[in-house]
């Protein structure tokens, strides 16, 4: 129940990758028919992704993954705007992708806000008013959260960068397959997406860029991607990212129904244990998001323990982490450090039935009985 | 994260969890890196350790350090039980990854708080690291 | 024969890469066993990355291609080392994966040095000594060249900036399975590479990092790639790109001596043709590369009749190119221009045979005819 | 490049390829963009184009537009010839991919070259754009 980090790809996305691995191999930017093969077969996966977002084909651009679009979308503005302002606006709870490249433009000479969320994780667009000034030329604001799965009023954020004329930027690599998304209705400038979120490969991604925006090259070379994106095309995951997005966009409200009553007992379930807090907003929030904490426990080993019992999930918790640091998500949340410590992700998939759900319902409890009985903090 | 088949075996069945009511000694430490906690609780005869239990809010690797560090320790002289090193602790769990090296240094340091609680409450000197 | 644009990905390539797309499709960044196997393949692929260039593991880290490597090598190493200079240096023909590199960070303050080459397409160690500043901070020369195989005096060029303690960057893209490699013997700091060059996946590449070298994150955002590559990992990729420098490393004598002897029945077969030139070096150059002009036709035409024959090959003509430019490799090689147009490049493969030489040595003079009998240029 | 089959086929067996001995006009001209070359040969009988060659050193498309446009203006008088369009030429071949769309104004310009070329023979005054 991991299926926010990666999913397997599907299986009939494997079978549009594969010819592309092996038989039709061609450069696309040869002239040959190979490469023709090739071209044809980017040029329909652009299609899909186009469809699945509302834009015109001309507006995608394939990268390898949520982290390079995120790279691109937000130092390509600053780059190419530098001349009309240096400021940036964001919120705290974004991805690293996105915090990390902010941190690094700062070091060059970039200004970065980063936006509060209130106890929910929810960006205020008022504040995102409030927080523009005279030099901003970006704001960047996620769709949905990766660990809390709050959805943000991005629609909102986007009329009021519109009416200032500042770029706007959505990570919307948890929302895809999830949300519906209209560019246009919700006034995006650019958005990223990443492949192997929705069943797709790993290792692609695209950037949604709308028509006339300036913005610098990231990737620098050959004259790929309409020469914005250099870099021998990755043919078989591009087209089975394109199916990826087609299956996942054209199943989410059947999808959302069935994830939504798992969803429903999950939390039910789980906060019939004492001393737990679901994280993130009741209902403004991913479909397949469960976040939960139990206070006195601490996330890793209680990662550990599901671990043993097959069930996979992931944990806020500083001692998970590679920098030790708790989840800056939840913190920004507001939620305490100790209790930070003590969160359990669960994220459903297509794959996840209601038997999968009783299982971690009768896992849980035991699991996390066992480790409050080892903590000096449980209250006796 | 990498644990070993020792680390997993004291993560999943601790020895020596729990607390001693009347215990002679308790420790209490906090890790500053990631802020978990341990408490350590000690029954001494001879200046022996009769019996000790612990209690930790911490990772897998906290877990079991907590177990192996309480075992190695169990009979043994308060001086000897001084001496134990959070890298002995780790070595004994056959190694933890770099990054959870830390964790071990709460058994060390929780162990020294605990002796030195039962020192001061003999009246006697609280040893330094 | 134009396996120098791309090739298919060697069967016993694809086979290990398969079950990381569907069975093994952990997260390696997960705590729990799935994310444990693939982690372990991609250290197990990083080792066999690192033997191939003699360095050691944890001097490898994977992206999306070679153009990412050539991206985060220039402007990496650029911005971690603005305070101390703002000068590079690199040559006229390097690919544009370097060249636009620098043209961007030009932009940006920085200032960089383009050496010529001599006819052959060689950079002078010389010359490149006279180049190098007091703020000079990287010198990349590219080990072989694309378009004329033209392979560089690598090894002298990384001693003297050696000497001078200026970073050494090399394109080894074309190299990799065709030249043997020691990063410690050739004084390289830094090392591109790209799977889809040697049999491997496409979207997967890797930069070879010497331990101890100040480079900025290109990709910032998660902690992969020991904090310095962030993106979810393409583990199936790695797990090819691993597999198939193995098998390429393993193969390069055996394979240079079959392609050795195509190659000079391809090049003496095909300057047999009247006013037909090598272009290149006659004998410092990849044992795959053939490039030849044949006076009075242009390039894209040859190609397309060619191609109607089932031989692919590629071509310097601007005519061939998005931009309408002339091929800037053997432009700066002093071919003069309606030269230029008319050159073809053919580059072997472990699949060709001597048939296929054969097949080529009976379709281009006749092609070449047809199109002589078509030009105004032909002299009566 | 995404060529149609008409480009193909004209580009592989193109129509009115070679010279005429004793032309009455002849056009030759460059591309700037690329550097290619086209040249005409006409014959005019009673103010028609009795017959057209042509020699390209260009792309497939060049190649094909020289063949599409002599086709087009044989057999037409020089008004008609002249009106002849690079759009006209790259619509009868289904079209050019945008970025050869320049190719086929190789065949407009020689083609008004070489009817100029013929009025100045003859002592008329030439035509402009
Ligand atoms: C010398 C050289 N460098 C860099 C690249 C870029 O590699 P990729 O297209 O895999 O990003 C190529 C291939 O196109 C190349 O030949
Ligand atoms: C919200 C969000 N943004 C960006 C990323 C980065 O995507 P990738 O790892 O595919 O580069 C992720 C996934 O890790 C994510 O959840
Ligand atoms: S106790 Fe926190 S990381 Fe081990
Ligand atoms: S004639 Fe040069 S591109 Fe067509």
């Amino acid at each position: 129940m991991d299926n926010s980090a990666t999913t397997p790809v599907r299986k009939e996305v494997v079978e549009e990758m594969l010819p592309y691995m092996t038989e039709n191999f061609g450069n696309p930017s040869s002239i040959y028919e190979i490469g023709k093969i090739s071209k044809h077969a980017i040029d329909k996966a652009r299609k899909k992704v186009a469809d699945a977002l509302g834009s015109e084909e001309n507006e995608i651009y394939f990268t390898s993954g949520g982290t390079e679009s995120d790279n691109w979308a937000i130092k390509g503005i600053a780059f190419a705007n530098r001349s009309k302002g240096k400021h940036i606006i964001t919120s705290s709870i974004e991805h690293h992708a996105v915090l990390h490249t902010c941190a690094w433009l700062e070091g060059q000479g970039f200004e970065v806000t980063y936006l509060p969320v209130d106890k929910y994780g929810i960006v205020s667009p008022e504040e995102v008013k409030k927080a523009i000034r005279d030099d901003t030329i970006l704001i960047s604001i996620m769709l949905a959260n990766n660990e809390i799965g709050t959805i943000q009023p991005v629609e909102e954020i986007g009329k009021i960068a519109k009416e200032s004329r500042i770029y706007f930027h959505t990570d919307a690599v948890q929302a895809i397959g999830h949300v519906p998304i209209d560019v246009n209705k919700m006034n995006i400038d650019l958005l990223s997406l990443s492949g192997h979120k929705f069943e797709g490969p790993k290792g692609c991604g695209a950037l949604y860029i709308q028509k006339g925006t300036k913005i610098d090259t990231f990737l620098h070379g050959g004259a790929q991607e309409r020469k914005r994106r250099a870099g021998t095309e990755n043919v078989p995951a591009i087209v089975g990212l394109g199916k990826a997005i087609e299956l996942a966009t054209a199943e989410i409200e059947e999808s959302n129904k069935t994830l939504l009553e798992l969803r429903g007992r999950l939390v039910k379930g789980l906060l019939k244990i004492p001393k737990a807090h679901l994280n993130g907003h009741p209902t403004k929030r991913l479909a397949n998001n469960v976040n939960i904490t139990f206070e006195y426990i601490e996330g890793e080993s209680l990662l550990l323990l599901l671990n043993a019992k097959g069930i996979f999930a992931s944990t806020g918790s500083a001692c998970n982490s590679f920098s030790l640091e708790p989840s800056h998500v939840l913190t920004a949340c507001g939620v305490p450090h100790e209790i930070v410590h003590g969160s359990l992700r669960l994220s459903l998939g297509r794959m996840n039935s209601e038997q999968d759900v009783d299982r971690v319902l009768e896992a849980v409890p035991e699991i996390v009985q066992k480790l409050r009985n080892m903590s000096p903090l449980t209250p006796k | 994260m990498d644990y070993s088949l020792k680390v997993m075996d004291h993560f999943s069945n601790p020895r020596n969890m729990g607390s001693i009511e009347n215990s002679d000694g308790v420790g209490e430490v906090g890790n500053a890196k990631c802020g978990d906690i341990m408490k350590i609780y000690l029954k001494v005869e001879n200046n022996r350790i009769a019996d000790v239990k612990f209690q930790t809010f911490g990772c897998g690797a906290a877990i079991a350090s907590s177990s192996m560090a309480t075992e190695m320790i169990k009979g043994k002289t308060l001086e000897e039980a001084w001496k134990l090193s959070n890298k002995a602790v780790a070595e004994a769990l056959d190694g933890l990854p770099p990054i959870k090296m830390h964790c071990s240094m709460l058994a060390e340091e929780a162990i020294h708080e605990a002796i030195n609680d039962y020192l001061k409450k003999r009246g006697l000197e609280t040893w330094d690291e």
